[in-house]
């Protein structure tokens, strides 16, 4: 009966001491908000599209770095973003919902546009340039071509065209011998194991 | 301060042994032992045996589970590494002094286990806040493993082995700190090689886990020829 | 299609991975004539049945994963056989040669994606694999033909074949033969007996009737390619000439045993041996010029071939010195091929231009 | 072995300094003996409006316009550029795309110009005869002016390296007449034929960056040329602090870097330029080509080309027209078919490989070579997998470490890649050249740098829409505050009866309205 008493009180006593001991950890290592959100952000191509079905990438972010939100619901970003993301929550990558289409550039047809200012609003990056009554303008290094002005526009007149490809950009693809393809798929394929 | 930290067991294991009081807190029951023993050759010699020889991975085959789980990269194996060294050492330290001054004097040995346990799960639960606040990206790249430290059988097999052997309470440090270098020293190592078999043409069939335990076998065997090393 | 994408250089110096191995091959020609003559039949029927095992198993799995079986002609598969061969005692019989040469084909080699991918030396993995399976057979050295060691004379003819290949193929039992009745100690397992019994290094290798010439030449007990010193430093010296190794690994490592045998046998010479004897014994010289240069599981920078090299040495003295085992120059060299990546990693040379090693 | 032995050698003194690393090519040297011949004028010349490394030029003639030799037809935008130059005189024919000698294929905005056989010449030019009590910053205009870049395949703006920079005063100027190429011989010829013109433009360039010592470097395959520029040295009283050295054959000698610590002992430090260690290196053509800009007052039109390879019946060296097309002039050499033929531009160790040979001679254009399918036999056997030889860390001239850096490339790991030092490689080709196991690994380095690069453009593009789309959000809350404001003060201050508030409430349907555009937008965005 006492063996049994002093088991019980040493074993309250010693769980007591390591709560106290930790609870004063907790205040000690105590961390503000989530690093992580910040730090998913920053891997987001910050198109600001919506397609991943967040208002933006920061949503998005704070989703993901909650586990509210899949890895893979980053069009834009493609593989390399889905990658990263997995790679950072340490979670098994996943394979994406949409192929990324190329990348798209806004441009309105001027002769058309009857300056109403919707599409200057939809802009989340502030590409587009006018004023009321005014023909507007896509500023084409600043769109991220995200299609959320085509929408606004009353008379239709904003086109998606393909980003140029500029000669200063091209680079070298994947030398194109069998063991080139082979060690690319085999990162891929282990990408997608984990 | 630094010096007195060095100077401690050093005078611990000499003079020390001396004087009663010391020579209880290092668990000598024999006062005797203190004269012959040799402090440095035998602290090198327990390092030895723990890290290379008694590995506690791959000769003991304690641990496997965060061996594998952890060492799919370097930077991953390294900050496991620390974590794991952190709570070995000192959850063997402390589950000694919980051993001689609590469990024996009341006779309660056997919840042994119990206590070991509840030590190594606080000493987790502080490294994870920890590392939490330090390093959110090896938080994040640890996972489920460093909560899972409490239930690696190295850590309570360190813990264990000490009571076992009725290793003195420095000794019993040296042991478990000496068994994390080994873990460490054999994840790292292991960590490299995964990263190099990553980007290999492994036949589907031996991709991941199969091949890794086949290296840890290879490894395994090429750590069989420290055995004799040191004779403990 | 590919001519038009591929990017400079449009010229190749005509190296070939084939070429590389066909060296070796040929560096090592020296040590296995040297083994012929010292274990007779014994010493060819190993080296054919290891190397024919190793060709097929090796056109086996690249069959099974679906690759040219014209790979084989890269002439890697036999060198691991004549390796394999080569680290082997003379007895071994011949069920333990074909698995070897297996295991060191399918488990040191195919499993990790084939040529270029393992990463411990196959060879040395199915040595070492043998050695823990069989401890027995693995340490059994016979006597080799032409040696003149004190009284002990050879008890069989390995100059003919009738009673090499029923030792080969039947086992000691059937020439009525115990295995310790043809066997010997090496000089190095010998000396690791005698020093547990306390008898001073000297002394035992007196009892022993060590020489160095013998040593140095290879009429001593030993794996059948590991005796001769000399062999295998001719073969050696083609590899340097022919830039095929580069003499960081060899150098270091020898080195290193000997300076650790030196300081020691200056300290003590009656517990440790001198650093000639650990030169001359046991398989350092082939492990040094051979499996420790062996480029798939070795480090690529210079500066990590000399850390590769030293930490080969240290382990390999200590496993002598201290070990369990007699011979460590094996171990040293698995052990060292699980730390080939971070060597790689952390002994990068300092690029031009910068300041300091790894910085970016 | 030798590796050793040299730097044993180097610190004891017996030798000069030499990089790590290089290799030994077969030299090829077809055209060593062949005197540059003048090519004839082509009926029509295409000027791609990009001929250095830098910004591209635009047009300043239009088509129909009638240009004389030297007349400048396109204005360099931005500083790193310099202008385009009419070869000859004729008439403006079309603007637009032509092929240009690149990897990709990829062409580029292009001037046309049918010659009108005269060949007349713009003189407004005029020379500068007495440039040692000229300005140096008038001298480095007429560099710019005359567009000059370095002609040795780099293609680098010319008059920026031409400064005087009190932090960092030039010391040393190298001619660098190593030409270490396979095939290539126009350096060789140069110095070989216009040895005083060369020495006099080293001469300007060294009053332009006023240095006192020079080193005229040529490898030791081409002595006749050495002996030619250190009898015009000789010649010449006003040069006292120029040498001629004569250093051992080995490729990548003649790469910047390289040739500068095998001179001087220095590095050039990551990310700087020569400069900054107080060295100038200049190109043999290059300096020839700024002799006729300063003394004749030519801007740059025509240079030296290389026409050679297996293939070639009759290689030779070709003083050609800017602008010529490539077909033409191997049609010259005797070269009509080019079935089973490659074509490189540039040299075999660095060149691009083209499909056909329809683009014009460049800036940049070195050599032209012809190559048969044997000749290029590395692209052709199978990449086999990396046995770790090493042997292309030995020959890698800045000390990577190529097979792991493939490796990474090869599995996307660009980043540990970027840490490995990718971007210090200078994509000489030593490694690809001494691998047994075929790896083009110079391949895989551009490809993984093509990637890296695109990945930091990529995101130093989100980065810079993550702050406009923060200034947005933070500009529509902050009107939105605004707004609330204002209608707690309207609502505070004006009881609902004068027009007043009635204007007030029709504002506020308005405004109401676009912050409803605002809502709708995120709700649809929610959906």
């Amino acid at each position: 009966m006492i063996s049994l008493l002093y088991a019980l009180a040493s074993l309250g006593v010693f769980a007591l001491v390591a709560g106290i001991v930790l609870a004063i950890a907790q205040k000690l290592f105590h961390i503000e908000g989530d690093p992580m959100v910040e730090k998913l952000d920053a891997l987001l191509p910050q198109t600001q599209c919506g397609q991943c079905g967040y208002p933006g990438c920061k949503p998005y972010a704070t989703a993901v770095a909650s586990g509210e939100a899949d890895v893979n619901h980053c069009v834009p970003g493609g593989e390399r973003t889905m990658l990263q993301i997995a790679d950072l929550m340490g979670v098994e990558p996943k394979d994406l919902e949409a192929e990324p289409a190329a990348p798209m550039l806004a441009f309105v047809r001027e002769d058309e546009c009857i300056g109403c200012t919707l599409c200057i609003k939809a802009c989340p990056v502030d590409a587009i340039v006018g004023a009321p009554k005014q023909y507007h303008t896509v500023i084409a290094d600043h769109c991220t071509g995200c299609n959320l002005c085509v929408e606004p526009c009353p008379v239709d007149c904003i086109d998606m065209l393909m980003k140029p490809e500029l000669i200063e950009h091209w680079s070298w693809p994947l030398p194109d011998t069998k063991r080139a393809q082979l060690g690319h798929e085999r990162r891929e394929q282990h990408a997608g194991h984990g | 301060m630094h010096a007195v930290c060095a100077a401690l067991p050093l005078w611990c294991c000499g003079y020390g042994f001396k004087h009663e009081k010391v020579r209880v807190f290092c668990g000598v029951r024999d006062w005797r032992v203190a004269l012959y023993s040799r402090p440095m050759t035998e602290i090198a010699l327990i390092l030895l045996s723990s890290v290379l020889v008694n590995n506690f991975v791959l000769t003991k085959f304690l641990g496997i589970c965060p061996f594998l789980g952890t060492s799919s990269k370097v930077e991953t194996a390294v900050g496991m590494s620390f974590a794991v060294m952190f709570v070995m050492t000192v959850a063997s330290t402390v589950s000694w002094l919980v051993q001689q001054y609590v469990l024996i004097p009341l006779e309660l040995e056997y919840l042994q286990t119990i206590f070991f346990i509840l030590i190594i799960a606080a000493l987790v639960q502080l490294i994870e806040m920890m590392i939490h606040k330090t390093s959110p990206v090896l938080y994040q790249g640890l996972g489920i493993f460093l909560p899972l430290i409490t239930t690696n059988c190295a850590v309570l097999g360190v813990a264990l082995l000490n009571v076992q052997q009725e290793q003195t309470f420095l000794t019993s440090a040296l042991y478990g700190f000496g068994a994390a270098v080994g873990f460490a020293l054999v994840l790292i190592l292991f960590a490299g090689l995964r990263e190099r078999i990553e980007v290999s043409p492994v036949p589907e069939l031996f991709k991941g886990s199969p091949l890794a335990l086949i290296t840890a076998g290879m490894m395994s065997l090429a750590f069989m020829g420290f055995s004799g090393l040191v004779k403990f | 299609m590919s001519l038009i994408m591929l990017s400079s250089p449009h010229a190749h110096g005509g190296d070939s991975i084939r070429m590389i191995m066909l060296t070796v091959i040929l560096a090592l020609v020296p040590a296995a004539g040297m083994s012929v003559y010292l274990f007779g039949w014994m010493a060819v029927l190993l080296i054919v049945t290891c190397m024919l095992t190793a060709l097929m198993t090796e056109a086996i799995c690249l069959k099974w994963m679906g690759r040219p079986v014209s790979t084989l002609l890269d002439n890697s598969a036999a060198l691991t056989g004549l390796f394999l061969a080569l680290t082997l005692p003379a007895a071994t019989p011949w069920w333990m040669a074909v698995l070897g040469s297996v295991f060191a084909i399918v488990l040191g080699k195919q499993l990790y994606g084939g040529l270029g991918y393992n990463i411990f030396n196959p060879a040395l993995s199915a040595r070492v694999i043998l050695l823990i399976s069989f401890p027995l057979n693995m340490t059994t050295w016979i006597m080799p033909m032409s040696a003149s060691m004190g009284s002990i004379e050879p008890v069989i003819n390995l100059y003919d074949f009738t009673t090499c290949a029923t030792l080969f193929f039947a086992g000691p039992g059937a020439l009525q033969l115990g295995l310790d009745a043809i066997s010997m100690a090496s000089p190095l397992g010998y000396i690791k007996t005698e020093a547990t019994l306390g008898v001073p290094v000297a002394e035992a290798l007196d009892a022993y009737g060590y020489s160095y010439l013998d040593a140095f030449l290879g009429f001593e007990a030993g794996s059948t390619g590991e005796t001769s010193a000399l062999a295998l430093l001719i073969g050696g010296i083609f590899l340097l000439a022919r830039h095929s190794i580069t003499w960081h690994i060899p150098f270091s490592y020898i080195v290193t045993v000997l300076l650790l045998a030196g300081l020691f046998n200056a300290l003590n010479p009656d517990q440790f041996a001198t650093p000639m004897f650990h030169l001359f014994a046991g398989g350092l010289i082939l492990c040094a010029f051979f499996m420790a240069t062996d480029p798939v599981s070795s480090p690529v920078t210079p500066l990590g071939q000399v850390v590769f090299g030293v930490g080969c040495g240290v382990i390999t003295w200590s496993i002598r010195t201290w070990g369990g085992y007699p011979e460590g120059a094996m171990f040293a060299v698995l052990l060292m091929n699980c730390a080939v990546p971070l060597i790689d990693h952390y002994f990068r040379p300092r690029v031009y231009g910068h300041k300091r090693r790894n910085e970016s | 072995m030798p590796a050793m032995v040299r730097k044993l050698a180097q610190r004891l003194g017996m030798l000069q300094h030499s990089f790590v690393g290089g290799v030994h090519p077969n030299m090829h040297k077809l055209t060593a003996d062949v005197a540059i011949e003048e090519c004839d004028i082509a009926p029509v010349h295409v000027l791609p409006m990009k001929q250095h490394i830098g910004e591209i030029c635009s047009p300043l003639v239009a088509v129909g316009d009638l240009v004389l030799r030297g007349q400048k037809i396109a204005r360099s935008e931005g500083y790193l550029s310099v202008p385009v130059h009419a070869p000859t005189s004729g008439r403006v024919v079309k603007i637009e795309e032509h092929t240009i000698p690149h990897p990709s294929g990829m062409g580029l905005p292009s001037i046309f110009i049918e010659s009108d056989g005269d060949d007349k010449s713009d003189e407004s030019i005029a020379p500068i005869s007495d440039w040692i009590n000229t300005d140096p910053t008038q001298l480095r205009e007429r560099a710019r002016k005359c567009g000059l870049a370095g002609l040795g395949g780099a293609v680098f703006p010319t008059f920026i390296k031409l400064v005087q920079d009190k932090r960092f005063p030039i010391e040393t100027v190298i001619l660098n007449g190593i030409e270490c190429e396979p095939y290539l011989t126009n350096d060789h010829r140069l110095m070989l034929e216009h040895a005083e013109e060369i020495l006099e433009g080293m001469a300007i360039i060294m009053h332009m960056v006023g240095a006192d010592s020079g080193i005229i470097a040529v490898e030791d395959n081409k002595q006749n040329a050495a002996d030619s520029m250190q009898q015009a040295l000789d010649a010449r009283s006003d040069m006292d602090g120029v040498v001629v050295h004569v250093l051992p054959t080995r490729y990548p000698q003649g790469s910047e870097k390289q040739l500068i610590y095998t001179l001087t002992g220095r590095e050039v430090p990551a990310g700087k330029l020569p400069m900054h260690i107080g060295v100038l290196s200049q190109n043999i053509g290059t300096t020839k080509a700024l002799f006729d800009a300063v003394m004749l007052g030519k801007p740059l039109t025509e240079r030296t080309v290389t026409v050679s390879g297996d293939a070639l019946a009759k290689p030779s060296n070709l003083l050609v027209r800017l602008g010529t097309p490539v077909r033409s002039l191997f049609a010259r050499q005797g070269l009509d078919d080019f079935s089973g033929i490659q074509i490189v531009h540039g040299g075999p160790m660095m060149g691009e490989r083209l499909k056909n040979p329809d683009f014009p001679v460049v800036k940049s254009s070195t050599g032209l070579l012809a190559m048969s399918l044997q000749a290029m036999k590395a692209a052709h056997t199978v990449e086999q997998p990396c046995i770790r030889c090493g042997h292309c860390s030995e020959a890698c001239p800045i000390s990577l470490v190529p097979n792991l850096l493939a490796d990474q490339c090869r599995s996307d790991q660009f980043e540990k890649a970027a840490q490995y030092d990718l971007f210090d490689c200078i994509e000489c080709g030593a490694c690809s050249y001494v691998c047994p196991s075929n790896i083009p690994l110079v391949h895989y380095f551009r490809y993984g740098k093509g990637q890296l690069a695109l990945q930091r453009r990529e995101d130093s593009f989100a980065e810079a829409s993550r702050k406009r789309s923060e200034t947005r959000d933070a500009r529509i809350e902050r009107e939105k505050a605004e707004k609330a404001a204002r209608r707690s003060q309207v609502r505070k201050t004006h009881a609902p009866k004068t027009d007043e508030a009635k204007a007030e409430t029709d504002a506020e349907t308005k405004t109401g309205g676009e912050a409803g555009v605002a809502d709708s937008k995120a709700t649809e965005s929610k959906d």
